[in-house]
């Protein structure tokens, strides 16, 4: 399954929004069924110690957080990140143990790649995106690739495309709404702006 | 193939169900079971326990209470379909739930099932949501009513939410002026509709004062389609403004969350919900001129 | 899809009791099959209905991905659930294991096939390891506790993608996805042809990958006596006595003590041909556990194991001159052959296929290439027709095709190049010699039951309404009970295609007989009583017809390809007449007749000239066994077992019309008429033969309109259950009016031809030259199978691409 | 997690053991011999394990076992047996209405119900009411033929059903 699409952010700019979604903590808000989202060693490991040492609590994402916070806890190129994904269908909610390898990461593109797997099922992933500059702010462009194993691409086609383009589709309609947070209140404040800038 | 293991407790009464689901948030109700029980033979469900009311009295049933026909959520299928009132007060509704799967899957599920479970190429949300119906519903705080167009959520998820038990549909009868129609492209293999279209059209005269018209197999979940409805309110039901109503059918839809499987592309879904809207509204046409 | 309310067909065939049939109409009476009773009152036993002491039930698990390496597996977890007897992998395995392929071709790369997957996975079905539990539901249960470890390959799903540079290699070893290239015909002269034709029209088509859905899935019961060695399978099988054979090799057991029986087998449609690792893993399981082990598969198990057919992607030319006459045919096939070979799958696509290439019209220059590929879906091999539905299609498709190019009708154009009834017999350019048959009759029956000329101005009258109507003519032909042993083995094939048939007469004068065909719903019971009742002059109750059993019968090659008839029949028909031979010196010897003077009727011989001088074969059977007075030279005894090997094969034919409405808008395709005009030779009982020709149309409407395995570019199939895969249902089969012309075949005893898959090749191209005729004023030239609503609505010109 | 449940089946009382996972039709065949219905598909289309719960046509591998208790079940084994056939039965028979009769069963009993429902169907009525039988064998049009004709046949017939009860549910093993 392919899916793509541009997402347009008025009133931000592409230093902004590259901040925001480099934000494990603002990502595993925008998953849908994502229990909890960090860093890890290797491409294999144990989500059970992961679980138990997950925070209770996300800490702050922007505009709260500083802008150091963030780029302290930012993706970095070739990190694993794991995932504990409940992508629940109904009385179907298959856990997936996922693992997410940022195979390219470097202003205005990320890249990433990830698999997982549930009992009898499993996915493989791959997406990136792109930011550029529009007259009313960003667009991100983004494009993703999936592909579903084993028993839920057997008997659960009717529902793959739909559940598939769900989770997309809310991800990026929550990425929106907090990167309008962010722009909103960069604009009210002018503080954040700057901070961001002074990043690069 | 076989269900993994479970718990099994039969409730009482529909607050004994509500507390079992509100203890295990692993459990789900068992109805007819004819949605429920696929998933979990096929190994893409496993629930740890199951509440099942079909014993509740009270539950199954149609009773007529004035102008509203109220049916029980264990109402099966096939009570709805061969039930004659029904197909003089509320078309659509009788008439989608007799296009539901089989005989034998008409005998078992049952319309609480089919809404609480909100598939989203099943028959009855678009027959609901055209026939304006009020969902009842108790949950962990009480019981409440759900008006239809509130309803339906997303792809297996409604406004009853995980912990509520639909105890029954009030379906308001149709008025002396008012014709309805549900129509169907069934997938061939599951006959689940590839496109399934219901509408309601009230009439003053040849003029179409209200219509209720909505589509199932086209989004996540049963939806209606105002763009439709306002092209055919204010016309009357002939081929032009059936064409037009046709063609518009597929403008208020985020055509993003158009269903795809490999029985049809977006494309081809929208194409059907084009002409399954024809059809619909020509079929409530010759319906209405009879009257 | 419409159905009208029309009675099916003009002339219902009634059926008749045994009892109300005179002996010597017995041979061609619909007579009420014997089967049903026990079938239809629950009283039949299927695999799946056998309970053994001990019995103990079996699980498989199979593969996530369709190409993989097997890095790791752990069974540990699994082994300590409840009620788990025993689980095994590949490491387990201490018998040779591997199935083999029953036809080799020269060019053949034949490749390893495990029973349990050591390494490599090559489709979803392999099997990683298998659960031996006390109940089904636990042994299903420790499937979901085994452990394993995946490195995902590349797959491929495609012919032509597999067989491009850049594809992944399924069989390292071999460094190719190639598994053969064959060719048939004369290359340089239908080039030649092709380029001195007026005409050349060209045509690639896809026939896609089908699931043959015998509703009863496959299943094992085994059970192994270890005092005395002996191994007793009963499985869901059209061939015992093969799978006896190749399992014995599989699981290193001794033929000889091993037996295997067909108990009632629901449906096959050559899915329970071939050898699996499934019979052979269940088998050996029983070895090991001491127990009775039983099997059945789910059906999702069955979508990803059971052999698939078809799977053709085919580049056609036919040449065709501008007053209709055909010159030449080339054809270019890329055949799947799914991730192993399955045991007859290289003939399929071959023998089975490019031979066929003649269809009923005298074509003088055929050439066929065929190029087989692995790829990484279920193993390829016969499903209902195998080959020559394939071959069928792509003909009566460029015949159409031709009859467009030059502005010819349809029907005449078949007309003008048919063979003609003296051409027979008729050697084609591709290596057939065809038995009989009269073309003209049965298209012009099939016109004049259609309405043909009355059809076309409705058409005319319609179009100009706005409305699609569209015919089709299908003029198929078939061959069936390939044969003899001695040329298939010459062509590649690794056992003799003969069938045995034992007539034995009991001391009392009734007749138990054994054929080597095994019948899986096909009437074989009824037909073959009545072949002997026909023969031997007993009463037809009196006869008895055992089949599927390893040990009851000498031999046996069993049914498909529509042999039993021709093939079985004829074996029966032998020794039916090897027993009345002996029986007629008996009688002589009694009657104090020289046997020649011996006249044998109706089950009474009598001494020519002498009425009075007669005795029955009851009394001549009753004498036999008492041997008080016998011929001298004669052993006692009567009965006589025939090994009938067929001269040729037998080649039934027909036309069928499908007449259909589209709707443009919606791409649905409504039937309004379908014509079956079958000749499949002599009939033993016209309702049965009228049975195989409905189901196999149905199974022909079937995979023109709804059918089709689809796999991701993984190698997933995605059609894995029924919710998926579109088995026709009732309404989705028009009305068929069947008629029926004879011509009966010289090459045997009886007559017959075969039926089984006659309606399976016909109707496809029927329903897709209806279609693309319908849509003719829209430019539609061609519409891949299946013709699912979406197509046809692209075809007509809707949709962006 | 095991329970013992009770119910009728073809007029026997039965008392079962099964999981609250046991689906009715393996209770059936597995716990207690009833292997007339039989399993094609698991995915409640095929309907060859089409069976009565309390009158009514009922896909056995759709339901569960515990969910039956109390009820009546009817399979085919109570339907007519090989010297007293049902009218379909005879029916199907005669027109060839089955080749490999795994399918048959659940067809016969779909079809059962279906005409105490619907005494004088059309063809496209009776096409219809088989829509959850599949059959792969005989292309349908001999089972509605024999539909078609065990309707007329039954309308002949001398014994009508009395209270409301039917000649299916009279049967016994």
């Amino acid at each position: 399954m392919e899916f793509s699409g541009t997402v347009s952010i008025d009133g931000t700019t592409t230093e902004e929004v590259w901040l925001a979604l480099s934000d494990p903590v603002m990502i595993k808000q925008a998953l849908p069924g994502c229990q909890f989202l960090v860093e890890c060693e290797d491409e294999d490991p144990d989500f059970d110690a992961l679980a138990a040492s997950a925070p209770e609590e996300d800490p702050p994402t922007l505009p709260e957080a500083s802008a150091e916070d963030i780029a302290e806890r930012a993706f970095e190129e070739g990190g694993h990140y794991a995932a504990l994904m409940e992508i629940s269908v109904g009385s179907v909610s298959p856990s997936f143990e996922t693992v997410v390898t940022i195979e390219e990461r470097e202003f205005p593109r990320m890249h990433a790649a990830g698999e997982g797997s549930a009992s009898s099922s499993s996915f493989e992933m791959s997406s990136g995106m792109e930011l550029a500059e529009s007259e009313d702010g960003v667009d991100v462009e983004w494009w993703a690739e999936a592909d579903v194993f084993g028993r839920v691409a057997q008997m659960g086609q009717r529902v793959i495309n739909p559940v598939a383009n769900r989770v997309v589709g809310r991800f990026f309609d929550q990425v929106e709404k907090q990167l309008q947070d962010v722009s909103t209140d960069s604009e009210s404040s002018g503080g954040l702006r700057s901070r961001v800038s002074s990043l690069f | 193939m076989y269900p993994d293991q479970f718990e099994f407790h039969r409730a009482d009464s529909v607050s004994e169900a509500v507390e079992l689901l509100a203890d295990n948030p692993d459990a789900e109700l068992i109805a007819g079971g004819h949605s429920l029980l696929p998933t979990m033979k096929s190994g893409l469900a496993s629930p740890d326990a199951l509440v099942d009311i079909s014993d509740l009295d009270g539950l199954s049933g149609v009773e007529r209470n004035g102008e509203v026909t109220h049916l029980g959520a264990m109402t099966t299928y096939a009570t709805v379909a061969d039930d004659d009132d029904l197909w003089e007060d509320a078309t659509v509704v009788a008439e989608a739930a007799s296009q539901v799967g089989d005989r034998q899957v008409r005998n078992r599920g049952t319309v609480g099932g089919n809404i609480a479970h909100a598939d989203p190429a099943s028959d009855l949300p678009a027959a609901m949501l055209a026939a304006n119906a009020t969902v009842h519903v108790h949950g962990p705080d009480g019981e409440r009513s759900v008006e239809i167009d509130d309803f339906f959520q997303g792809m297996y998820a409604t406004a009853a939410g995980e912990e509520g038990v639909v105890t029954g549909i009030d379906v308001p009868e149709e008025g002396e002026n008012t014709a309805s129609a549900y129509v169907k492209k069934p997938a061939p293999a599951s006959g689940y509709a590839l496109v399934g279209v219901a509408a309601r059209l009230t009439f003053d005269g040849d003029e179409v004062t209200d219509a209720r018209i909505a589509a199932n197999g086209v989004m996540d979940h049963g939806t209606r389609l105002p763009a439709a409805e306002d092209a055919i309110e204010g016309e009357s039901v002939d081929a032009d403004a059936v064409a037009v109503a046709g063609d518009a059918a597929g403008d208020s839809l985020d055509e993003y969350m158009v269903m795809e499987d490999q029985q049809a592309s977006q494309e081809f879904r929208l194409q059907l919900l084009s002409a399954y809207t024809e059809r619909a509204l020509e079929t409530v046409g010759e319906r209405a001129g009879h009257m | 899809m419409a159905t009208d309310e029309r009675e099916g067909g003009s002339d219902r065939i009634e059926t008749v009791e045994a009892d109300d049939v005179d002996a010597a109409d017995i041979l061609g009476s619909a007579i009420e099959r014997q089967e049903d009773p026990s079938l239809l009152t629950g009283e039949a036993e299927y695999t799946d209905d056998i309970q053994l002491p001990e019995m103990t039930h079996m699980a498989m698990l199979r593969s996530q991905y369709a190409h993989a390496r097997l890095a790791d597996i752990d069974t540990s977890e699994a082994e300590e659930m409840e009620g788990v007897v025993a689980v095994f992998t590949a490491e387990d395995l201490d018998v040779s294991g591997a199935l083999p392929v029953g036809w080799d071709l020269d060019s053949l790369r034949n490749v390893d096939n495990p029973i349990m997957v050591e390494d490599r996975i090559r489709y979803q079905g392999d099997v990683l390891a298998l659960v031996v539990a006390e109940e089904r539901y636990q042994a299903h249960d420790a499937l979901d506790a085994v452990d394993v470890e995946y490195e995902r390959l590349e797959a491929v799903t495609d012919p032509s993608d597999a067989l491009a540079e850049d594809a992944p290699v399924i069989h390292e070893e071999e460094g190719t996805n190639e598994a053969f290239d064959w060719d048939i015909g004369d290359a340089d002269d239908t080039e030649a042809a092709l380029e001195a034709a007026d005409n050349v029209v060209e045509l690639d088509v896809t026939n896609q990958l089908l699931i043959p859905n015998a509703i009863e899935p496959r299943a094992v019961v085994a059970d192994y006596d270890p005092s005395d060695d002996l191994l007793d399978v009963q499985m869901t099988t059209q061939n015992p006595h093969v799978h006896r054979l190749l399992m014995a090799g599989v699981i290193d057991h001794p033929e000889h003590r091993m037996r295997v029986r067909a108990p009632d087998v629901g449906g096959g449609f050559g899915s329970k041909i071939h050898h699996y690792a499934d019979e052979a893993l269940v088998s050996w399981a029983a070895k090991q556990v001491e127990r009775p082990v039983k099997w059945q598969a789910t059906r999702t198990e069955s979508y990803l194991t059971d052999a698939q057919g078809r799977g053709h992607e085919t580049h056609g030319e036919i040449a065709v001159d501008d007053d209709g006459t055909i010159r030449g045919l080339y054809v270019d096939t890329k055949a799947n052959l799914g991730a192993y070979l399955s045991t007859f799958s290289p003939s399929i696509p071959t023998y089975l296929y490019g031979t066929l290439l003649s269809g009923q019209y005298e074509i003088d220059n055929i050439y066929c290439e065929v190029t087989g590929a692995y790829t990484n879906v279920v193993p390829v091999d016969a499903y209902r027709g195998a080959g020559r539905p394939e071959a069928s299609f792509i003909i009566e498709r460029l015949v159409n095709r031709a009859a467009d190019a030059v502005d010819m009708d349809p029907a005449e154009i078949r007309k003008k190049n048919f063979l003609d009834p003296d051409d027979f017999p008729y050697e084609t350019p591709v290596a057939m010699e065809y038995d009989s048959g009269d073309y003209h009759k049965t298209l012009e029956r099939a016109m004049e039951a259609v309405g043909y000329d009355e059809f076309r101005e409705r058409q005319e009258q319609a179009r100009e309404e706005g409305r699609y109507l569209g015919i089709g003519f299908s003029c198929y032909i078939e061959a069936c009970g390939i044969a003899p042993s001695e040329l298939v083995g010459e062509l590649g094939a690794g056992a003799g295609l003969w069938e045995s048939g034992l007539v034995r007469f009991t001391p009392s004068g009734t007749v138990r007989a054994m054929s080597g065909s095994s019948g899986h719903g096909q009437g074989h019971d009824t037909t073959f009583s009545q072949i002997l009742a026909n023969e031997l002059g007993v009463d037809y109750d009196d006869i008895e017809v055992v089949e599927g059993d390893t040990d009851a019968i000498p031999q046996g090659m069993g049914t498909y390809g529509s042999r039993s008839a021709a093939v079985g029949g004829s074996a029966l028909v032998e020794s039916a007449r090897k027993v009345v031979e002996k029986a007629r010196k008996i009688a002589a010897h009694q009657l104090e007749a020289d046997p020649e003077d011996v006249e044998f009727e109706a089950g009474e011989f009598q001494v020519a000239g002498a009425p009075d001088r007669s005795t029955s074969i009851q009394d001549v059977s009753l004498e036999a066994y008492l041997a008080h007075d016998i011929p001298d030279d004669m052993e006692p005894g009567l009965e006589a077992t025939t090994f009938y090997d067929p001269s040729n094969f037998v080649f039934p034919f027909g036309t069928h019309v499908a007449v259909v409405e589209v709707d443009p808008d919606t791409g649905e395709v409504a039937f309004e008429d379908y014509v079956a005009v079958d000749d499949v030779g002599n009939q033993i009982n016209p309702k049965i033969v009228e049975g195989q020709i409905h189901g196999g149309i149905a199974q022909g409407v079937g995979q023109a309109l709804f059918e089709g395995a689809e796999y991701d570019d993984n190698g997933q199939l995605v059609t894995g259950s029924m919710q998926d895969y579109a088995v026709p249902k009732s309404f989705h089969v028009p009305e068929m009016e069947t008629e029926s012309t004879v011509t009966p075949s010289p090459e045997n005893p009886l007559g017959v031809k075969g039926v089984g898959e006659a309606g399976t090749i016909a109707a496809p191209q029927a329903i897709v030259n209806a279609v693309v005729d319908a849509l003719e004023p829209l430019g539609v030239d061609h519409i891949e199978m299946p013709l699912t609503n979406e197509r046809v609505w692209r075809a007509a010109g809707g949709g962006d691409d | 997690m095991e329970r013992t449940i009770e119910l009728t089946v073809n007029g026997t009382d039965h008392q079962v053991t099964v999981e609250p996972r046991t689906l009715l039709i393996h209770a059936l065949r597995d716990e207690m011999g009833y292997t007339g219905p039989n399993v094609g598909c698991e995915s409640s289309v095929c309907g060859a394990c089409t069976v009565h719960v309390d009158g009514e046509a009922v896909k056995a591998c759709t339901e569960l076992a515990v969910r039956a208790e109390g009820s009546e079940v009817t399979t085919i084994e109570a339907l007519g047996d090989e010297d007293d056939m049902h009218p379909l039965q005879e029916s199907f028979q005669e027109e060839h209405g089955l080749q490999c009769g795994y399918c048959t069963p659940g067809m016969v009993m779909t079809a059962a119900v279906f005409l105490e429902e619907e005494p004088d169907p059309d063809r496209a009525e009776i096409r219809e009411a088989l829509e959850g039988n599949l059959c792969r064998c005989t292309g349908y049009q001999n089972i509605v033929n024999a539909v078609e004709s065990a309707a007329a046949e039954m309308a002949g017939a001398v014994e009508p059903a009395t209270d409301g009860g039917t000649a299916v549910e009279e049967g016994g093993d």
